[in-house]
């Protein structure tokens, strides 16, 4: 593999997961919409909303760290796509594995934490403070799962196990090989994108959307950008780590949205929890249930 | 005369140095000098890394039939690497304004200097030691060498150090004890015999000094449950101090548990020793232990309010890491392991500078009466931000890489509870690193911090050289690595295939050259994007949005205090006091037995048992 | 009834712009503008209750891309939705201030057009476009949702023909809006937004944006310094 | 070499001048006592020189044991003569009075003590004992405070001697001898029995008030603690030892056997742990010392129980250690009396006395290089070298008490260094007497890390001659008229 090639790679794969995103992100508002017996924000609405953020005409700073917050964001999402293969590009995914992968998709949280940080308003330390202790609840099934994973497939690296898994067809996906590991992660994929019931740490009715309080403008449409990012990123690890990954593209994409669409289709059906309750929940079904699927697969 | 001679002389000379010269305002920079000059004599010794070989020293006694020798290896040639790096930037970051300010204080400068010193000299024998006698020697020398450095600053640290000293002497007595099972079996403390015998001792017979030694060493460690002492001792000595010990001082029971572990007894003894009526083995005890040190040290660490206790609860957490990679015994564990030990103490001593330049410039700690200090003290916040990042161990800092090799080998080793243990560990690091960030640096700049300034040169100058350390390893571990491979095939452990980046080989692959390069070309994109937006305008911190609440500076809105409650509520019980509650009832029976031999000494009517004793006598020669 | 205000920014001293390209630039920003419109509804009325059933399925705002949004640095509108108390108006400029332009006041109800039923209240500023650059009035008491979403539409169109560019006239003639305010809430109102530095930085200074009143304001107190990181 | 017998004699002859010199010329009294303990030190040194570390054995008046006083000299008893004669010098007490009463009395302990550390039979060291305890009592009593501690160990020592007598009779009865050689030759056929143990055991117990052993040691406490304190720095430092060393001669020659050792060894450990945990919680220094004191001595003991000359070896090189320290942490204490908690930033007004007291203390918890390292490390390794859980038992025991002994006296040395208020009262200033003499201990104990290696060396020496039964007979029972007195029983 030469230098352009994987240079080509490594541009293309984030935009691929940026305009994924945007889909996504429109996905989910439709659905929401139809749940809630709406129309739903039109085709481009996810683009029209970060294009006006960035194009608005004063932008508010709280400091050099704000700004900086909102680039770790981005540019730790940028980063971490091209660790995530995609039919025909494997990008530097060879070259860190699933543990590094999980551990980069904490820079852009410890940089937005940074960022709000900086803006010193107390709603936005009180949702940092939520979404970390979110963040420590959901990531132990997460890296229970993994590990699963890995010692299934024998490597932690997402290309070995995307061709594992792409051996003979279903029966040799994780889901079917690993039910209860692919439970778990569909559970703790639920808590990662911060939907219902899971999003006490955005809270808008009382903490004013937590960490976005302070965030307008283009520092808000990072944050838009970002999301896209996030759902991609949450449905295509899911899909390589349990649904074979794609052989081409149009199973890629329905496979990922698939997978992005069913906690969502769930989310708008319940209220919120509190904190302690979200890490009681996550720690102990999912937990359970990799545990056990842990115990499956060791033997 | 060989080079171990020069660098212990060096040693000395520094000591004497500081003896002479400690309280002088010119001191620190000679100090300063003569260990750049240790360390230059460390690298006179530098071959030690690429090859199995033993530098001895010509100092060697014989004493009541044992004989005292001194040696380097790979091994020692790394720890005594770290600690005099950290002597010398917490001498450097001492010899500026930090001691006049110290001094004018009330602090004891001199005494400072001089304990420093000691506790390098002292180290530097402890890494040398040639045999089971000397490392005993040296073990208690560093001991001492500690507590005068924590005793120094008098208030708070004297519980604390004379708590320090109550476990350490705990732990040299099991130290001691085990020795001498060992030499009631051999007669001898050399290396060779000890490990004969341990070799050829059935496992009943093994348990006894290998579970003293561990104890032993492994108070200094601070591993549960005799981590009580370890986070106020540190805290408490006054800031370069504290980094010093921080950065290396409990990483002395790892290199000593190296030795009997994997030298002595060997892993793969340990791996098999079973523990008696019970389906574990010895090495999932150790493992346990260390992963329980992860757990319970880190989260502690978040509930505390002063940011030197957090951290130094943190060095407690992180030990358990090394320990447990080291334990794995496979070339990936062990390499994260030993790596961690280098990261942590260049992480950690820049943490504990950073803090000690806030406390310099603000007077505290504490973290609820701090706040947005990064508009003041920039320098002191990248230098904390580069140590949080590597504390949590994310990439792109060296924490992460010596993590991920302990991730790595826990997954090949098939042990899903540990690894779970370990990430467990790190979410709390990274919840409580931000707690500390954030708290000082991040929100709310007091009114009464308005006008301060950033640490002078000779403060920021040694941590952000141990933030550049920490980046550059990280972002090349391979320059660590290399040393790691000549510890592990120098005690006889697997040895790690490494390269510049990382690791290629079987095992996993790991590119930190490629992470970092893709993560700083994300940000830089990540940049554009941001810089391509509108111009920014920079607002005051009262101008925030407080729902319709007009702020103003003398409202304290920084959000500090419980910071994470829903978590407190939820796990705080479970930890609370479990430990202490221990100790404390230790304590109290020993009063209670205290109290009661002071009583036969008081109340008893002695002639009346001697009477007793002498009539019993003669009855029992009667019949 | 919808009342539109004239537009009484007048246009900044700018360059002619000679770059075809910035023109369609700028036509796509301002489409994209008006189809992404966040509002903060500052409910300080009656007139609150009928933004619900706007938003929720039988009227869906969202599909004219209007979203509720809860901090003035996220929203574009801020819909001030009833009487206005003088107490009330100190938060409702304030939050406006911190809104990011360009930006939108729609004042809904009748009470904000002219205080309505409160108009003879001692505690009552009774007319919202003497104290913030108002863009579009919906009047009535209360105004129906479908009054509402007509009016959002309106205001839709304006944005899309680059028309509702009142919030320049805030900076441009600050020292008008300060007046009033400070007639209203006395010598010593000041807010913790710097709109003058802002009106500087961002090129909105217009002859009126000094005047007698700021003049009180800097020398009632200094406008706060951002906190600037120093070496 | 005969001059020995004059370190007995001549104190003992002064003892008797010194009131009436007293009278004549107040500074002649007051000089008479040291000048004595001087010719008594160069006497022990030049018999120490031209023995060459030969033993040999001296019958007074020419009366061959078993009949006549025997005096045996080996480098054991030369040495503890010479530090006899050495320690009363230096802790000469009651510096600048004129109290002659006083000087007699330690003139008479010097002369006890040089007499038991030479006698060579039974008989004579029940008599040094008792001329022992008498200069004691009378010395104790000098205290302003000491008059009830002073008639409790009166009463103990009494009991005490009464006990030790039995025993030595029902030695008698067993043997019909005192002579320790000829015991020596007699023990393995008449006192291996429950009649000799129990000998031991009273011997034991009776001599064992002075040598702080554990169930007759309740006097020591509140005697150290109200005597004054060169008196209580002798009792520990010399007196104690002396007695250690009466029992490790009858150990040695007399009860070699295993129950005896199994005694010692019980009662030494329950000393350890009862003296270290007393000393825990103890509430002023002179007490804690003293229990410290009752601590390290049943450290002796266990070390003497190790059968063999690696016991003798370790016993005597924690006694020294302790001779060493003991006296100069209570010189030290001299003013530090009272509440712990009053010794608060102590250091500030006397720094040289908390330099000194921290350099005992860590050398009495045995950090090394410092001589009471390698002292413990004998012990431990002497323990170790043993079978049988009791030992190992003890070895913990020992251990353990170390940790809480470190822990105690940690918190003095940090209470003496920081204050907590500055309000409170700084303590009274040492004399300089006791200060220099503390420093003359301290500069041994250094000098000792220096010259660890001949000194360890010696010691082995002495220990080996010590342990040597067979050459104590021999040199004994090379006089021509060698009883046979044992055979016709």
């Amino acid at each position: 593999m030469d230098a352009l090639h994987i240079l080509i790679e490594l541009t293309l794969m984030p935009l691929v997961a940026f305009v994924v995103g945007l889909f996504m992100v429109l996905m989910m508002r439709r659905i929401a919409a139809r749940i809630q017996r709406r129309v739903g924000p039109p085709l481009l609405q996810p683009l029209y909303d970060i294009l006006k953020l960035y194009g608005k005409q004063t932008q508010i700073s709280h400091g050099i760290l704000h700004d900086i917050g909102i680039i770790m964001a981005v540019g730790g999402y940028i980063a971490a796509e091209t660790m995530l293969p995609v039919p025909g590009m494997n990008g530097i995914a060879d070259k860190a594995g699933l543990i590094t992968l999980a551990y980069v998709l904490m820079v852009p949280s410890l940089g937005l934490a940074l960022g709000v940080g900086q803006c010193a308003n107390p709603n936005g330390s009180i949702g940092i403070s939520r979404a970390l202790t979110a963040m420590l609840a959901y990531d132990i099934p997460f890296v229970i799962v993994i590990f699963g994973v890995a010692w299934q497939a024998g490597s932690n690296n997402l290309v070995d196990i995307i061709a594992l898994q792409q051996v003979d067809g279903i029966a040799s996906w994780g889901i079917v090989q690993t039910p209860l590991l692919a439970f778990a992660g569909l559970f703790a994929l639920h808590a990662i994108l911060g939907k219902h019931p899971f999003e006490i740490y955005i809270a808008p009715a009382e903490i004013a959307t937590g960490p976005m309080v302070e965030m307008g403008g283009k520092y808000l449409g990072g944050l838009f950008v970002m999301q896209c990012f996030q759902l991609y990123t949450a449905g295509v690890i899911y899909t390589s780590l349990f649904l074979g990954g794609g052989e081409n593209w149009l199973t890629f994409l329905v496979k990922s949205f698939a997978v992005v669409a069913v906690p969502i289709c769930i989310a708008y059906l319940f209220p919120r929890f509190r904190t302690e309750d979200v890490v009681r929940l996550v720690w102990k079904w999912p937990v359970m249930l990799g545990l056990i699927g842990i115990a499956f697969v060791m033997n | 005369m060989t080079p171990l001679d020069y660098l212990l002389l060096l040693s000395l000379l520094t000591v004497v140095i500081a003896l002479v010269a400690g309280h002088r305002s010119m001191g620190g920079v000679w100090l300063t000098f003569t260990y750049a000059a240790q360390l230059g004599g460390l690298m006179l010794m530098a071959g030690l890394t690429n090859q199995p070989d033993v530098i001895t020293s010509s100092l060697s006694f014989t004493i009541l039939g044992q004989s005292l020798t001194w040696r380097y290896d790979a091994l020692s040639w790394y720890f005594a690497l770290i600690t005099i790096s950290a002597g010398l930037l917490s001498t450097m970051y001492t010899a500026g304004d930090w001691g006049e300010k110290f001094r004018a204080d009330g602090g004891n400068l001199w005494l400072l200097h001089v304990a420093i010193a000691l506790n390098v000299l002292s180290m530097l024998i402890l890494l040398g030691s040639g045999d089971l006698l000397t490392l005993f020697i040296g073990w208690e020398l560093v001991s001492w060498a500690s507590f005068l450095l924590m005793i120094l600053a008098g208030g708070p640290s004297i519980q604390a150090a004379i708590r320090y000293i109550t476990y350490a002497m705990g732990g040299a007595m099991a130290i001691l004890a085990g020795l001498a099972l060992i030499y009631g079996h051999t007669d001898s403390f050399t290396y060779p015999a000890a490990a004969n015998i341990l070799h050829s001792l059935s496992t009943a017979h093994l348990w006894a000094p290998l579970l003293l030694l561990t104890l032993g060493f492994g108070v200094k460690m601070a591993l549960l449950p005799l981590h009580l002492w370890q986070a106020a001792a540190y805290a408490h000595t006054p800031g370069p101090g504290a980094a010093f010990l921080g950065a290396i001082s409990s990483r002395m029971g790892l290199y000593a548990l190296i030795v009997v572990l994997i030298q002595l007894v060997g892993l793969v003894r340990v791996i098999e020793l079973p523990v008696l009526f019970s389906f574990i083995s010895a090495r999932d005890v150790l493992a346990w232990v260390a992963a329980f040190t992860i757990i319970f040290p880190t989260f502690t660490a978040l509930r505390q309010n002063d940011a030197r206790m957090l951290l130094a609860w943190h060095g407690i957490g992180q030990g358990g890491y090394m320990l447990l990679g080291l334990v794995m015994g496979d070339a990936l564990g062990s390499a994260g392991g030993l790596m961690h030990v280098f990261n942590h103490a260049t992480y950690q001593a820049a943490l504990f500078f950073s803090v000690a330049a806030v406390v310099y410039r603000t007077g505290t700690a504490d973290l609820n009466r701090l706040g947005g200090l990064v508009a003041r003290m920039p320098l002191s916040f990248l230098a904390m931000l580069v140590g949080i990042i590597g504390l949590a161990g994310l990439p792109p800092m060296n924490g992460f890489v010596s993590k991920w090799l302990v991730y790595r080998s826990l997954m090949l080793e098939g042990e899903p509870l540990l690894f779970v243990a370990a990430v467990v560990g790190t979410l709390g690091t990274i919840l409580s690193v931000y707690k500390l960030i954030h708290n000082m640096f991040l929100g709310q700049l007091r009114v009464e911090h308005e006008n301060i300034r950033e640490a002078p040169w000779s403060m920021t100058a040694p941590m952000l050289i141990l933030s550049v350390v920490v980046f550059v390893t990280g972002l090349m571990p391979g320059l660590v690595l290399q040393w790691i491979a000549g510890i592990q095939a120098t005690v006889g452990l697997p040895v790690i295939d490494y390269s510049l980046g990382g690791l290629d080989s079987a095992q996993g692959s790991l590119d930190m050259l490629w992470v970092v390069g893709v993560l700083f070309a994300g940000f830089g994109i990540g940049a554009v994007l941001f810089y391509s937006g509108g111009r920014t305008h920079r607002v005051h911190q009262l101008d925030n949005y407080a729902g319709g609440h007009f702020l103003s500076a003398d409202i304290r809105y920084h959000y500090s205090d419980n910071f994470y409650p829903g978590l407190m509520r939820l796990i705080g019980p479970l930890y609370r006091y479990s430990f202490a509650w221990l100790e404390s009832a230790v304590q109290s029976g020993l009063g209670l037995l205290s109290l009661s031999t002071q009583g036969f000494y008081r109340r008893v009517a002695p002639a009346n048992y001697a009477l007793v004793t002498a009539v019993l006598v003669l009855l029992w020669v009667m019949l | 009834m919808i009342k539109d205000i004239p537009i009484i920014a007048e246009q900044a001293q700018q360059p002619r712009r000679t770059n075809p390209l910035a023109h369609v630039f700028d036509e796509l920003m301002n489409f994209a503008r008006s189809r992404s419109l966040f509002m903060l509804h500052y409910c300080t009325g009656c007139g609150a209750i009928e933004l619900p059933p706007a938003m929720t399925s039988r009227f869906d705002m969202e599909r004219l891309g209007i979203q509720p949004m809860v901090t003035p640095r996220q929203a574009d509108i801020l819909l001030v939705t009833g009487y206005v108390s003088i107490k009330t108006l100190k938060r409702i400029i304030l939050t406006y201030e911190q809104m990011g332009s360009p930006k939108h006041v729609i004042g809904i109800c009748s009470c904000t057009v002219n205080g309505g039923m409160y108009w003879q209240s001692y505690a009552t500023a009774k007319k919202l476009d003497e104290y913030l650059p108002v863009d579009l009035y919906i009047a009535g008491c209360m105004p129906r949702p479908e009054a509402v979403i007509s009016g959002l539409q309106k205001l839709i169109d304006n944005i899309k023909h680059g028309k509702s560019d009142n919030w320049k006239d805030y900076y441009q003639r600050y020292d008008h809006y300060l007046g009033n305010q400070q007639h209203l809430f006395g010598n010593n109102w000041q807010t913790p937004t710097d709109v003058i530095g802002e009106a500087r930085e961002y090129g909105l200074f217009g002859p009126q944006t000094l005047g007698q009143h700021t003049e009180l304001l800097e020398s009632v107190q200094k406008p706060l310094q951002p906190l600037e990181m120093k070496l | 070499m005969n001059q020995i017998v004059l370190i007995v004699v001549l104190p003992l002859l002064a003892a008797f001048l010194v009131p009436i010199v007293a009278r004549m010329s107040a500074s002649l009294g007051a000089a008479l006592g040291p000048l004595v303990m001087g010719v008594c030190l160069w006497i022990t040194g030049t018999v120490a020189i031209e023995s060459a570390g030969n033993a040999f054995a001296i019958n007074i008046g020419g009366f061959m044991p078993p009949l006549g006083i025997t005096f045996f000299v080996d480098r054991l008893a030369l040495l503890f003569a010479f530090l006899t004669a050495l320690l009363v010098l230096v802790l000469w007490p009651f510096q600048g009075e004129h109290r002659p009463r006083e000087h007699a009395l330690t003139l008479i302990l010097a002369a006890a003590s040089g007499g038991l550390a030479l006698s060579g039979d039974l008989f004579n060291i029940y008599v040094f004992y008792e001329l022992v305890s008498v200069a004691s009592f009378g010395l104790v009593a000098t205290g302003r405070r000491s008059s009830a501690p002073a008639i409790r160990y009166l009463i103990l020592s009494g009991f005490g001697s009464v006990l030790a007598l039995v025993g030595i009779a029902l030695v008698y009865t067993q043997t019909g001898t005192l002579n320790l050689a000829h015991l020596s030759q007699l023990a393995p056929t008449h006192l291996i029995n429950p009649i000799g143990l129990a000998a031991f055991a009273l011997i034991l117990l009776g001599v064992g008030v002075k040598a702080e052993l554990f169930p007759v040691n309740t006097w020591v406490p509140e005697v150290y603690a109200t005597a004054p304190n060169r008196v209580s720095a002798l009792l520990a430092g010399l007196v104690s030892k002396l007695a250690a060393l009466v029992i490790l001669r009858l150990l040695v020659l007399v009860f070699a056997q295993e129950q005896a050792l199994l005694v010692m060894l019980l009662l030494g450990l329950l000393g350890v742990i009862t003296g270290e945990l007393a000393a825990w919680r103890a509430q002023d220094m002179n007490r804690m010392l003293a229990y410290s004191s009752i601590g390290q001595l049943g450290m002796v003991f266990v070390a003497f129980s190790i059968p063999g000359e690696t016991g003798v070896f370790a016993g005597l090189a924690i006694a020294l250690h302790h001779l060493v320290v003991k006296p100069a942490l209570f010189l030290l204490a001299a003013r530090w009396g009272g509440a712990l908690s009053g010794l608060a930033g102590a250091a500030g007004g006397n720094l040289p006395a908390a330099l000194l007291f921290t350099l005992f203390a860590l050398s009495l918890v045995g950090v090394p290089p410092l001589p009471g390292f390698w002292a413990k490390l004998l012990l431990v390794m002497g323990l170790a070298e043993q079978v049988g859980p009791l030992y190992h038992f003890a070895l913990a025991g020992i251990l353990i008490a170390t940790v809480v002994e470190a822990n105690y006296l940690f918190r003095i040395v940090s209470t003496l260094f920081h204050r907590d208020s500055p309000a409170s009262p700084a303590p009274q200033k040492h004399s300089g007497g006791d200060i220099a003499t503390a420093g003359l201990f301290g500069a041994s104990l250094i000098a000792a890390v220096l010259l660890l290696i001949p000194l360890s060396q010696s010691l082995k020496t002495i220990a080996q001659q010590t342990a040597d039964a067979a050459a104590y007979r021999a040199v004994v029972t090379l006089a021509p008229t060698t009883s046979t007195l044992g055979d016709t029983q």
